[in-house]
């Protein structure tokens, strides 16, 4: 971000919220499935002891599931690069938080 | 007032049709009324905080009990670090100046979210009521020190909190004015101002807008977290109930030490605004200063445990810190030699506001390399929570920010109040200021290189000698800060008239009347040229 | 560079004379250049700027450059860290507890003082907790300062080079006396270390010590309760059935006559229901020695309450509380024996008196008994005295006076 | 003043709230982590005393709540209003169905004597006390969030009746949607770490 027109792609549209294309009722269902299948994997996987390993089986399937929340319901695959960018960043952030604290008491 | 003020009412006057009084301005969404509210209310409570530490120095001037007991010595250098921190500084370059000059400075006519902004000033108020309400309620001063370490905080009986409420509603008003920033500056650029030719001012507003977003939630939950622990007995952090009490160091320096970049950015945006102007020349490498605030906003994101070297923390912990820590000088040299190189080959003209900026350079320079000896863990564990510390953030926070407000003050007050301050007067207590600042905080150094810890209301003969020079030199500099407001007040009422553009700048707000009218400006302004581009810029008064 | 060959004080100091060094050479690079720039290109000599606006040579030159003189910073800094937490071998261990606000040093062997003794040229370790908040012990002499944080043990290590006293103060601020949390290292000789490391200045003072070091202590107890031999408390004239060698009862008075036979010859006067097994102090103690424990066996409340003294100020019970009657952070000891205290315990009013089971149970347990009435729940519980220790403490407080109805 | 509405400009101002929210569980989360690296066994043990019913029960309900609140913007930009008000509706339904639920499981709880400083809690292992301090403090300031994005929802819903949020002007809805998934998002990774973690 040296500072080119970063914003151009989303183009000055005062006066009207001229967002995107509605987002069609199939895929919002589709996402909808999606997520209450993930759940029913979460849950069930959790009778088995994988140790460890259920704690990161649990984590990746609730990542994958705000995954598609994200990127369908809250509609950021059809925002512009401004705001992905910025949903980034505070990912990144939060990441370095929780991640370098650990430094810290992974080691002590 | 200047010959075209004449033209527009300008925004002190009520809007025409409109009737004026105090709730035209404490419920005005106008930028430049909220700036201005943000100012009158930082300047007095930076009033407040100086008359604290001023305190704070005769109780030091001897051993031993001088003026007052340990229990409000202890509430004392509390108060004057949360004043000071947050009610003064984190505020008050965006929020004042910023507010102010940012929307004029890309060609806008006001903020995105104008009513925010205005919410934000209250929740300032409500914040700095609540500060107020938390000395006189319940059983007495908090008395933490402005980190509020746990245990300590959690267990002491006086009013902590009332006052952690009042840094979370503080934090609130803080994010809002980041968040407003950000989005300003994506959406409302006039014509023809990109990216590049932004002002170095809204750039350094952009990464301190960032953290104000990223990093003061932080601060919410951990000052929560407090609330939580002694109201409802929660016991996160208490090592009797399975917590530790390191995690609370490491919330609350994740927001706390980006929190120092919010101070230093704004200040350093208003020193690559003055400089320019005064050497007549474009700033030396644009490109590495924008992005090195962009370098410090991220990568001051990465160092905070340096704080925390003898908190018990792992070796592990301290050598990355310590190394990332490094890191972080890197973006703040760059801008220091790319300002030097600013004057080089200039056509300098020395004026109050330069003044300031040059006093800034060393005081920060002199601050930030401290922070190396701080950075450096071997050498942190002798001087940490000593005076050493002390005097290096006296030096980055009041030598860094204050100058550079100060500086801000005197550079945008002929465009904020269409007068001129008299001149002469201003050098002269830049110059005492600077003395007396000196005087008052380089002992501080050296007592602390010699063992004197902080936060003592009582010390050991031997540091005698260096604390009395220093309460001496907080003389000189209170003689100095008095005699700046005392003409910077006298300008108001009396001060020369002057036109538009006094210095001779080339950033949009100068081409504006001064004082600027309500709508900023009549026509949406194209940009054409950058902002540090004088040629055929002559000043007009 | 030199791990071995330097102490850490060395380390840490080289760290800091490059550092400064530095940024001294810096400073005045940029404050000359500055007025230079200043003074040279002022419009009245330079009325034309020059237009350029960068250059990207130098640019790199003033990343790269400082880029690595850092990473040559960090590297002294981090080597003269690892110096001070780098714990030589076979280190002496002083295990140290901070409170609000006091220092406790607790030797090997058990010993335990206020003040930081250590023989000089030893590395010594100090393992370090805290019982109420955070504190920090500093030696700026040493170069070193670690937190002590409740619930966790971190430590620190030093090694003085030559007998002397030195500054330790409390570097984390703790409340009200944080700047009073200051005492003493003394540094001395090998031989004064063990030597003052193998007295026992136990409470009583020298009579008492000869107690332990005799082992009088192993068959008679100081508090009451029963041994294989009967208690000392409150023996000095206290009446006795004795038998004497003939088999004949009598009951005499433990007076001094009696206490000095019983030492010389014990089995002579036997007290009814115990057995003949105490061991004559003939030609096994000294005379003088023999002379001060009798002393501190009939005169043991004074000499307690000298105990007392030293105690509470060792455990910093005196940094809260006064002996004058004024009000530090909890009551003045002054006039507190048998005082009515109203004591706030689960919400309710209680009354109490400050009578000798409430004082060691107070001392003992502070929080378990409540809170007196207008101060605040900060007092620690003190588990580790012995009975005998809030004995002394007790009596101490007697010498300050009862409280005056 | 001519009123400017910039809907890209309103987007971006919730996008940057909505990582000031995430900052601000964020410093939950990390506790979290860090005592769940320091307790494994400890909040194994606890989590088994959490009910997987109700916690299972709720992450349906919050879903699909965010289904239709997603449904309820597509309907309203294709100008179908009366069906995005209907969908409103029923998500602040959910919302309260979820509230409800949450208020069982926190009385089981508490009727248990598992509540923060409670006697009973304070006889745990330390473990178990940080786990369910967490607990508490961790979905009592999600559920503040849920009764938040409630109101906001139901303000919403005024608006559409009144008028002032119409197909051509929805960034009110759009913006109260995008909290309203927010608050499902914390759930979706506060259901596993306390429900599953065993
Ligand atoms: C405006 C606020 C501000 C700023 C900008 C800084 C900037 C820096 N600070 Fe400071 N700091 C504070 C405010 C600030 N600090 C406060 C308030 C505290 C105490 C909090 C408390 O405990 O109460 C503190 C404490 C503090 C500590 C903890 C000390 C301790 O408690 O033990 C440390 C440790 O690393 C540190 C380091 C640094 C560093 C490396 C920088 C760097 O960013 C500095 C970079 C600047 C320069 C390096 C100078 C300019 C450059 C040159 C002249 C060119 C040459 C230089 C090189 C080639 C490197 N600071
Ligand atoms: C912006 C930040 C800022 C500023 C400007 C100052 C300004 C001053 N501070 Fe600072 N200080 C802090 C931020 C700041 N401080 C922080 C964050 C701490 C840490 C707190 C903590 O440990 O928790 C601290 C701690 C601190 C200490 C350490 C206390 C301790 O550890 O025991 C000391 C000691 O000397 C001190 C002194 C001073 C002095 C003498 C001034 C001088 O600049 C003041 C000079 C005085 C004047 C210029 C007075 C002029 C005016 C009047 C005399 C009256 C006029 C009044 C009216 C008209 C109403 N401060
Ligand atoms: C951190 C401060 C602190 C220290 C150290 C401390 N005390 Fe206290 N003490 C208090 C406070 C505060 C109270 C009153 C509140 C209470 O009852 O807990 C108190 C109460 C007492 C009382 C009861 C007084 C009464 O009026 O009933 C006695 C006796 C006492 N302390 C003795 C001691 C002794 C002996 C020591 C050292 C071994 C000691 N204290 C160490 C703070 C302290
Ligand atoms: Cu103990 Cu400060
Ligand atoms: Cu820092």
């Amino acid at each position: 971000m040296t500072g080119h027109d970063v914003n151009y792609d989303t183009g000055p549209d005062m006066g009207h919220d001229t967002g995107h294309h509605a987002v069609p009722l199939r895929i919002n269902l589709l996402v909808w499935a999606a997520l209450m299948a993930l759940t029913a994997i979460t849950v069930g996987v959790t009778s088995f002891d994988f140790g460890f390993l259920n704690v990161v089986v649990a984590l990746t399937v609730a990542t994958t599931k705000a995954g598609l929340v994200i990127l369908w319901f809250m509609h950021l695959r059809y925002e512009g690069r401004v705001i992905r960018l910025m949903v980034f960043t505070a990912f990144v952030i939060l990441a370095i938080a929780i991640g370098f604290t650990f430094f810290d008491v992974a080691y002590r | 007032m200047s010959a075209d003020a004449h033209d527009h009412p300008n925004f002190f006057q009520p809007q025409p049709g409109t009737k004026g009084g105090i709730a035209s301005w404490i419920f005005s969404t106008d930028h430049k009324r909220i700036g201005m509210l943000y100012l009158y209310c930082i300047v007095a409570m930076f009033l407040v905080g100086l008359t604290l530490g001023f305190l704070i120095r005769l109780e030091l001037i001897a051993p031993g009990r001088t003026i007052m007991g340990p229990q409000t010595y202890n509430a004392l250098f509390t108060l004057h670090g949360v004043v000071m921190i947050f009610l003064v500084v984190i505020p008050s370059i965006p929020a004042a100046f910023g507010n102010i000059f940012l929307p004029i400075q890309i060609g806008a006519e006001d903020v995105s979210f104008p009513r925010l902004n205005i919410f934000s000033w209250w929740l300032y108020v409500t914040g700095a009521v609540l500060a107020v309400v938390s000395l006189v309620t319940g059983k007495g001063a908090p008395d933490t020190g402005w980190t509020f370490y746990v245990p300590f905080s959690a267990v002491t009986t006086t009013n902590v909190d009332v006052a952690v409420v009042a840094v979370f509603i503080l934090g609130f008003s803080s994010i809002l004015t980041g968040l407003n920033f950000i989005t300003t500056l994506h959406r409302l650029r006039a014509p023809g101002m990109t990216w590049t030719r932004l002002p170095l001012f809204c750039w350094s507003l952009y990464a301190t807008g960032w953290i104000q977003v990223l990093a003061t939630p932080v601060l919410g939950i951990t000052v929560l977290l407090i609330f939580a622990e002694r109201v409802l007995g929660v016991g996160l952090f208490d090592p009797s109930r399975g917590g530790d009490p390191i995690l609370y160091q490491h919330l609350f320096w994740i927001y706390s030490h980006p929190a120092v970049y919010i101070m230093i950015l704004p200040a350093m945006g208003v020193i690559s605004e003055i400089l320019p102007v005064f050497a007549r020349k474009p700033i030396f490498g644009y490109k590495m200063i924008a992005f090195s605030s962009l370098a410090i906003a991220f990568a001051g994101s990465l160092v905070w445990a340096h704080h925390m070297f003898v908190s018990g923390m792992s070796d592990t912990a301290v050598m990355v810190f310590s190394f990332l820590t490094f890191v972080v000088a890197i973006p703040s040299a760059i801008k220091v030699f790319n300002w030097v190189s600013t004057l080089y080959k200039g056509s300098i003209r020395v004026e109050p506001p330069l003044w300031y900026a040059l006093a800034f350079i060393f005081l920060f320079s002199i601050g930030g390399l401290t922070g190396l000896v701080l950075g450096s863990a071997g050498t942190d564990v002798h001087v940490h929570d000593t005076y050493f510390v002390v005097a290096h953030f006296h030096y980055v926070i009041f030598g860094g920010l204050g100058f550079g407000l100060f500086g801000a003050m005197h550079y945008w007050f002929p465009k904020v109040y269409g007068r001129m301050y008299d001149k002469r007067i201003a050098n002269w207590s830049c110059l005492i200021a600077f003395v007396g600042f000196n005087i008052l905080y380089f002992p501080m150094f050296i007592i602390g290189l010699q063992g004197m810890p902080r936060r003592y209301y009582d010390y050991l003969p031997k540091y005698a000698e260096g604390h009395f020079i220093s309460t001496m030199g907080s003389w000189v500099l209170a003689a100095g800060l008095l005699l700046m407001f005392w003409n910077l007040w006298r300008g108001i009422r009396h001060g020369k008239p002057v036109g538009r553009n006094p210095w001779g700048a080339a950033t949009l707000e100068w081409m504006v009347p001064s004082p600027p009218p309500h709508h900023n400006f009549d026509a949406e302004p194209v940009v054409t040229h950058g902002p540090y581009d004088y040629t055929g810029v002559k000043p007009d008064a | 560079m030199y791990p071995q060959s330097l102490t850490p004080v060395q380390q840490v100091d080289l760290a800091f004379i490059i550092i400064f060094g530095f940024s001294v050479f810096v400073l005045l690079v940029i404050t000359a250049a500055m007025l230079w720039f200043v003074w040279r290109y002022h419009e009245s000599r330079h009325p034309v700027p020059a237009q350029f606006s960068g250059n990207v040579p130098a640019e790199i030159a003033w990343t790269v450059i400082p880029s690595i003189i850092v990473m040559g910073l960090f590297y002294y800094g981090w080597e003269g860290y690892k110096a001070l937490r780098t714990v030589p071998e076979g280190a002496m261990e002083i295990k140290v507890t901070a409170r609000m606000w006091s220092w406790v040093f607790e030797y090997p062997g058990g010993k335990r003082g206020s003040v930081l003794v250590a023989p000089v040229d030893t590395p010594v370790k100090l393992r370090m907790t805290s019982v109420d908040v955070l504190h920090s012990l500093y030696v700026p002499a040493f170069r070193i300062k670690m937190d002590t944080v409740p619930g966790m043990e971190t430590y620190a290590w030093f090694k003085a080079d030559r007998p002397g006293e030195y500054d330790l103060l409390c570097a984390e601020y703790c409340g009200l006396k944080h700047a009073n949390m200051i005492t003493t290292v003394k540094v001395v000789d090998k031989a004064a270390f063990d030597a003052w490391l193998a007295s026992t200045d136990a409470p009583g003072g020298k009579g008492r010590a000869l107690m332990d070091t005799y082992g009088c202590i192993s068959c008679h107890s100081l508090d009451g309760t029963p041994g294989v031999g009967p208690t000392f408390k409150d023996l000095y004239g206290a009446e006795r059935e004795v038998a004497l060698p003939d088999g004949t009862k009598r009951k005499v008075f433990a007076d001094e006559g009696y206490l000095r036979r019983a030492f010389t010859d014990p089995n002579g006067e036997l007290v009814v229901g115990y057995d003949p097994i105490m061991p004559s102090t003939e030609g096994m103690v000294p005379n003088e020695d023999m002379e001060q424990m009798l002393a501190w066996l009939m005169h043991g409340n004074e000499v307690g309450r000298e105990e007392g003294r030293r105690l509470m100020e060792a455990e910093g019970c005196i940094s809260c509380h006064s002996t004058d009657g004024s009000i530090i952070a909890g009551p003045s000891l002054k006039g507190l024996w048998n005082a009515p205290t109203t004591v706030l315990r689960d919400g309710k009013e209680q009354q109490v008196t400050a009578d000798e089971v409430y004082l060691r149970a107070k001392i003992a347990n502070a929080p378990s008994l409540g809170t007196v009435k207008g101060y605040d729940p900060m007092m620690p519980p003190y588990e580790h005295l012995t009975p005998e220790q809030l004995g002394a403490m007790v009596e101490y407080i007697k010498s300050l006076g009862e409280h005056a109805h | 003043m001519h009123e400017h509405r910039d809907y890209e400009g309103a987007k971006i101002g919730m996008w940057l709230f909505l990582f000031t929210e995430v900052l601000l569980f964020g410093g939950l989360f990390l506790l979290y982590a860090v005592y769940l690296h320091r307790y494994p066994a400890e909040f194994h043990a606890a989590g088994k005393d959490l009910s997987r019913i109700f916690g299972t029960a709720n992450t349906i309900v919050l879903i699909t709540s965010s289904l239709f609140m997603a449904l309820a913007i597509s309907a309203l930009q294709r100008g179908k209003v009366l069906l995005s008000q209907r969908l409103v509706l029923l998500t602040v339904a959910l919302a309260g169905v979820f509230l409800v639920n949450k208020f069982f499981e926190w009385s089981a709880k508490i009727s248990h004597g598992i509540y923060p400083d409670s006697p009973a809690l304070l006889k745990l292992p330390p473990g178990e006390m940080v786990f369910f301090n967490l607990y508490y403090l961790m979905t009592g300031l999600h559920g503040i969030h849920v009764i938040i994005g409630g109101a906001v929802l139901l303000y919403g819903w005024h608006l559409m009746r009144a008028g002032r949020v119409t197909p051509e002007h929805f960034v009110f809805l759009e913006n109260g949607g995008l909290y309203w998934h927010l608050v499902d998002l914390v759930w979706i990774y506060l259901f596993p770490l306390f429900y599953l973690v065993v």
